[in-house]
């Protein structure tokens, strides 16, 4: 076999920057990810509820006299976000692309190869959130900007924006908001796994459980303090974001929530380096 | 090696390893959530923010959060790993090259799965019963003493009938613990809440047709259903028990593990 | 000026010292890293790579100290993990491809040196089906791509012909040898003396986390004194020993039959001459050189349980 | 295997193993006696097939294996005079159990009181160079101590039949010296050894009854020297290392049953390939006694296992 006369050259070419590298990372995950036709099945099913507001949309404009159900007001995008929420699109997409993020890569001994490289464990982690926050926003931000735009295509005296011109806005930074979370909270449970399998199943039990304690708490123990799960807070903090007058504790549970989940991704990609 | 002997070996050693092994932490805190929304109430009860009697507190906490999620999913993670955390420690070779039968084996290792479950699971109900009821007075908390009894031993028989079902499919399956989310939160939450005879199915609706006055017993704990006997839920958690812990060792003894 | 400089560096995992205050220079060209099991070769190349953070002492690699947040040097680092490590769901081109990235190269330059790292390691034809399903071999071919795909001058080998059978050994080995002869330095950790024999110019020998042994390897294992190993066929076993312990050789019983012998002299003739006398015939002489196994030995000393 | 001989320790009949449409072994024949036998073949060649089967870890597909008379899978009786290293893998245990526990405790699966169980245990990590480190974590052992813990598992309950997969690897050159003389004593005292390796000059140290596989069948099996003389079709290398290689090479070159001859001024080498290596020993014999020639080393790269196996399978 001619091993050598295709001997080792070597290279003098140019050098990229570091968050080219990262974003290297973030490209092949998301190549693999779009793959998978699991995963872009479940990308559709997460806009059929856009398509049932689009018709809403469409319903309101062409016959005023519909019943009010059918008005448009700025609380519809965010009821739409907060239903993207609790209807699980997000949950399952972040699952689906950050459950086994880090935890295949731990297992696999991947994490050893990328941290050998002249990358930091910051560039390592915005790799690998890029496309959880992208899916994220695939199934939030963008169908969200789509009724918009749809909105605005077919009221032309623009009379929502001039009502509501901060709306594009919010609907923006509370997409963005939900993707932080979810992405930083599913990476940080796939770091504490050593398979993505038991991630995956983590995060589920953890969404899944806060959800029934938070039910119970609050339907058979204390009626009146709506005790906040993992996404009933997420969902509840939207109305900070419409400028609605909003309890504090869901914010205070969801920012509490990504700095933990930092705190935990530091802590174990420093020993991840460590122990590889 | 006689098969008793092995087994209690087994059950022994591989119970010191669950009590130190990192996820009996994550498992301590799963069992401990309820107790934390016990305290929670002693504290609006202080306040006065709630006036809810607190036998029915227990009956909430019993029903809404320990039967239907805390139960199954501690029952998961420790009985779904009987064969593949060996498999994945790299000591399964050791032991499966002992003079010791794979029945033996494998029936210490269920053990020692069903005591670490009943080991978190019981206390935890105790303790919650004493917080949330102690507030009523001792008195209350002789009187409602039975119930606090009976809801200990339907845990423990829900327990022995999830740890057959998930031990059986640590041995069976490729992907026990996919397997077991679904059932619980799947199968087990829907059966329980539509009408039917697919309740019957399901452990969460015989423990649940074992404690009068609380939800149908699944996860979206909402009409109640009809009830199966008391006799024959009993019955009912005992087989499903019998036979799934049966099947598993049926299974492994003709596995060949990697 | 050396590639790599350590003065008194202690590296610890929890209580237990892995490198105690380890004095060291490396120079440029392919140097065998030796050492018992738990001698603290993988902790020293992990302290290269500031995976590990020292707890006293520095270490300077080409010229540069190593930190935590030295990311930039480790661009002229290759690293060869002893573990089977892979990309997961990636063929070998993906694989070799996305490293090169990492490593600071452009999409499409990265992608021309995957396939030119992949015909130089042998895998040429193997390029385009998923890692997971390459054999050991190949799986070692892929680890070595990956390390050198972003062109390093430093490359890091961690036992690179564990688990090879004897072909997939020697053709690592001639890899190894030939990296070394484009200029870039190797540093390699192996418990194979014979791979260390055959490719290495320099050796280190590092023991309970110091350094015991170092220096050129001609210079280590030139021989004092003729030593020969000898195997002969006899019509009565026995005779040709005492045969040459009365011509005043000293000999030595090796197991099954082999035997060695020390001349004053480097002529053989004498040996034919007891052969003949003692009616046996010498059917293998060899001449016996100090092995490195030897020196190995007597600088980590038989003592050496329980590391 | 000499026809006759009492019933062997491991009996493998037709065995033929697949794993879905991958071959792992195919026909396989063999028996084995007391003695150090070592299995040999390259990387996929079935030799960990082989060694699942005797150990009882697997079943064949077809054909029979017995140990000690019986079907070894998931036999109680076979593995009480069974030891087995398996194949290296990462040892990770999610507890922190300690070596000394660990391996009381499977001597504890051995039917041994719990005093005999503790005296075997503290023996048998001494005897494999884990002194002071009985304490320590599994999870803490380096690749090396690993390797030894994983034999003194093995023979902690002195085993009659001792099988061992690649048990070299990760050993620095002192564990594997100590691993090899103690595998000869162990073979010695009338024991069943059964290892594979593929570091085979190390393995030569061992033993000379080799079984040679390749791609799942059994290529040859029995003394290294036997199979050497049964391959007449490969002829013997000779090396001669002398001062005047062309004078050596021209007297050589008359010498009836020469297959071939080379010589090398630089090297200072003749290199000689014949079917009747006899006549060319006593040859040199004559030249260095008689003629005054110079031979100062004279080598046969064929009799090490690493030619023979290379030979038959092609690598």
């Amino acid at each position: 076999m001619p091993l050598y006369d295709l001997s080792y050259r070597r290279f003098e070419g140019p050098r990229t920057s570091r968050f080219r590298r990262s974003f290297a990372l973030a490209r092949s995950a998301a190549s693999l990810l779009l793959r998978r036709r699991s995963f872009l099945l479940l990308l559709a099913v997460s806009w059929i509820p856009a398509v049932v507001r689009a018709v809403q949309i469409y319903v309101a404009r062409q016959f005023p006299e519909a019943p009010d159900f059918f008005t448009i007001t700025p609380e519809t995008w965010r009821e739409f976000l907060g239903q993207q929420v609790r209807f699980l699109p997000v949950v399952l997409v972040s699952l689906a692309t950050g459950a086994s993020a880090i935890a295949s890569d731990f297992a696999s001994g991947a994490f050893t190869i990328y941290l050998s490289k002249p990358i930091s464990r910051f560039d390592y982690v915005l790799g690998k959130a890029m496309p959880v926050a992208g899916a994220v926003s695939a199934v939030t931000l963008a169908p969200a900007l789509a009724l918009l735009l749809l909105q605005l295509s077919l009221a032309p005296d623009f009379a929502l924006l001039s009502k509501a011109p901060w709306l594009p806005l919010a609907v923006t930074a509370y997409s963005l908001f939900l993707a932080l979370y979810f992405t930083l909270s599913v990476l940080a449970v796939s770091s504490l796994c050593r398979s993505g399998r038991v991630a995956g199943a983590g995060f589920a039990a953890l969404v899944f459980g806060s959800e029934i304690v938070a039910r119970t708490a609050t339907s058979r123990v204390f009626g009146a303090p709506r005790f906040l799960s993992l996404n009933g807070s997420a969902i509840d903090a939207g109305r900070w974001f419409f400028g609605e007058s909003a309890a504090v504790a869901p914010l205070v549970v969801m920012i509490g929530v990504i700095a933990l989940s930092a705190l935990v991704l530091d802590r174990r990609l420093r020993s991840g380096e460590g122990a590889q | 090696m006689k098969t008793l002997r092995g087994a209690t070996l087994v059950a022994r050693w591989s119970l010191g390893e669950l009590l130190w092994s990192p996820r009996t932490l994550a498992m301590g805190a799963l069992a401990g959530a309820p107790l934390g929304l016990a305290l929670a109430y002693r504290v609006a009860l202080a306040f006065r923010v709630t006036k809810t009697d607190g036998a029915e507190v227990f009956a909430a906490l019993v029903s809404g959060v320990f039967f239907p999620f805390v139960a199954p999913m501690l029952s998961l993670v420790y009985a779904s790993g009987v064969v593949r955390d060996d498999v994945e420690a790299g000591t399964m070779p050791y032991f499966l090259t002992r003079p010791l039968s794979r029945a033996s084996f494998l029936s210490g290792k269920m053990l020692a799965s069903f005591t670490m479950t009943l080991a978190l699971v019981l206390p935890s109900l105790v303790l919650v019963y004493y917080v949330v009821v102690s507030p009523s007075g001792w008195g209350e908390v002789g009187a409602r003493f039975p119930n606090l009894a009976r809801n200990l031993g339907v845990a423990a028989l829900g327990l022995v009938a999830y740890n057959g079902i998930f031990a059986l499919a640590g041995t069976v399956l490729k992907r026990p613990l996919l397997a077991g989310l679904f059932f619980i939160f799947g199968w087990q939450a829907v059966a329980t809440f539509v009408p039917g005879r697919a309740r019957l199915a399901t452990v969460a609706h015989y423990m649940s047709s074992l404690t009068p006055g609380s939800s149908s017993g699944g996860v979206f704990a909402g009409l109640v259903g009809e009830r199966s006997s008391p006799l024959m839920s009993i019955l009912a958690l005992a087989l499903i028990a019998g036979s799934t812990h049966a099947l598993a060792i049926a299974a492994f003894a003709k596995k060949e593990v990697r | 000026m050396p590639i790599v400089r350590a003065q008194g560096l202690t590296v610890r995992y929890g209580a237990r010292e892995a490198l105690s205050s380890l004095d060291l220079e490396i120079e440029g060209g392919v140097t065998g890293l030796l050492g018992p099991n738990g001698a603290g070769k993988s902790t020293f190349l992990k302290t290269l790579l500031g995976f590990l953070a020292p707890a006293q002492g520095l270490v300077e690699v080409l010229g540069r100290p190593v930190s935590r947040t030295a990311t930039e040097l480790r661009r002229s680092l290759g690293y060869f993990p002893e573990r089977a490590v892979y990309l997961p769901e990636l063929n070998a081109v993906e694989s070799v491809a996305l490293a090169g990235e990492i490593g600071g190269l452009a999409r499409k330059d990265a992608l021309g040196r995957a396939h030119e790292m992949l015909w130089f390691t042998g895998l040429g034809e193997a390029r385009y089906r998923p890692v997971e399903e390459f054999s050991t071999g190949m799986r070692q071919r892929t680890k070595l791509a990956m390390a050198l795909v972003h062109d390093p001058d430093l490359l890091l080998l961690d036992e690179p012909t564990s688990g090879l059978d004897p072909s997939g050994r020697r053709q690592m080995l001639d890899l190894v040898r030939e990296i070394g002869r484009r200029g870039i330095s190797v540093l390699l950790s192996t418990h194979l003396l014979h791979d260390v024999e055959d490719v290495c110019e320099r050796v280190v020998l590092l023991h309970r986390g110091r350094l015991v042994l170092g220096g050129r390897l001609s210079e280590l294992s030139q021989s004092s004194g003729w030593v020969y190993e000898i195997r002969a066929r006899e019509e009565e076993p026995g005779r040709f020993r005492r045969e040459l312990a009365s011509r005043g050789v000293e000999t030595a019983e090796e197991h099954d039959g082999l035997l060695r012998v020390t001349l004053q002299e480097p002529s053989t003739r004498l040996l034919f001459e007891a052969a003949e006398k003692a009616s046996a015939e010498i059917r293998h002489l060899r001449r016996f050189e100090k092995s490195l196994e030897d020196r190995f030995l007597t600088a980590v000393g038989e003592g050496t349980r329980g590391t | 295997m000499s026809a006759g001989a009492p019933e062997p320790v491991v009996r493998i009949e037709n065995v033929s193993r697949w794993y879905g449409n991958v071959l792992g072994l195919s026909e396989v024949e063999l028996a084995l006696q007391p003695g150090v036998v070592a299995l040999l073949g390259p990387n996929g060649a079935g030799k960990s097939t082989l060694i699942r089967l005797v150990t009882g870890l697997i079943r064949p597909s077809s054909g029979t294996v017995s140990v000690f008379g019986e079907p070894p899978f998931a036999n109680p009786r076979v593995h009480r005079r069974l030891g087995v290293v398996p194949e290296e893998e990462e040892l990770r245990p999610s507890a922190p159990v300690r070596a000394r526990d660990f391996l009381v405790y499977l001597l504890r699966l051995h039917d041994f009181e719990i005093e005999e169980a503790r005296r075997r245990a503290e023996a048998t990590l001494v005897e494999v160079g884990l002194e002071g480190a009985e304490g320590t974590r599994l999870r803490a052992f380096s690749r090396g101590m690993r390797q030894r813990f994983r034999l003194a598992q093995a023979i902690a309950h002195d085993p009659d039949l001792l099988v061992l997969d690649e048990p070299l690897t990760g050993l620095d050159p002192v564990g594997r010296r100590e691993l090899i003389d103690w595998i000869r004593g162990f073979g010695a005292r009338g024991k069943t050894v059964l290892v594979s390796s593929h570091i085979l000059h190390e393995v030569e140290l061992m033993t000379r009854e080799v079984v040679l596989m390749t791609a799942g069948r059994i290529l040859a099996s029995g003394n290294i020297y036997e199979i050497r003389r049964l391959m007449d079709a490969h002829p013997h290398h000779i090396l001669i290392a002398t001062p005047t290689p062309k004078k050596l090479a021209a007297r050589i070159l008359e010498e009836p049953g020469l297959h071939s001859i080379a010589f090398s001024e630089e090297a200072g080498e003749v290199r000689l390939e014949t079917r009747e290596p006899e006549r060319f020993y006593r040859l040199l014999h004559r030249l260095v006694l008689e003629e005054n020639a110079t031979v100062d080393e004279l080598t046969s790269p064929d009799d090490n296992l690493e030619a023979v196996f290379h030979y038959l399978v092609g690598a």
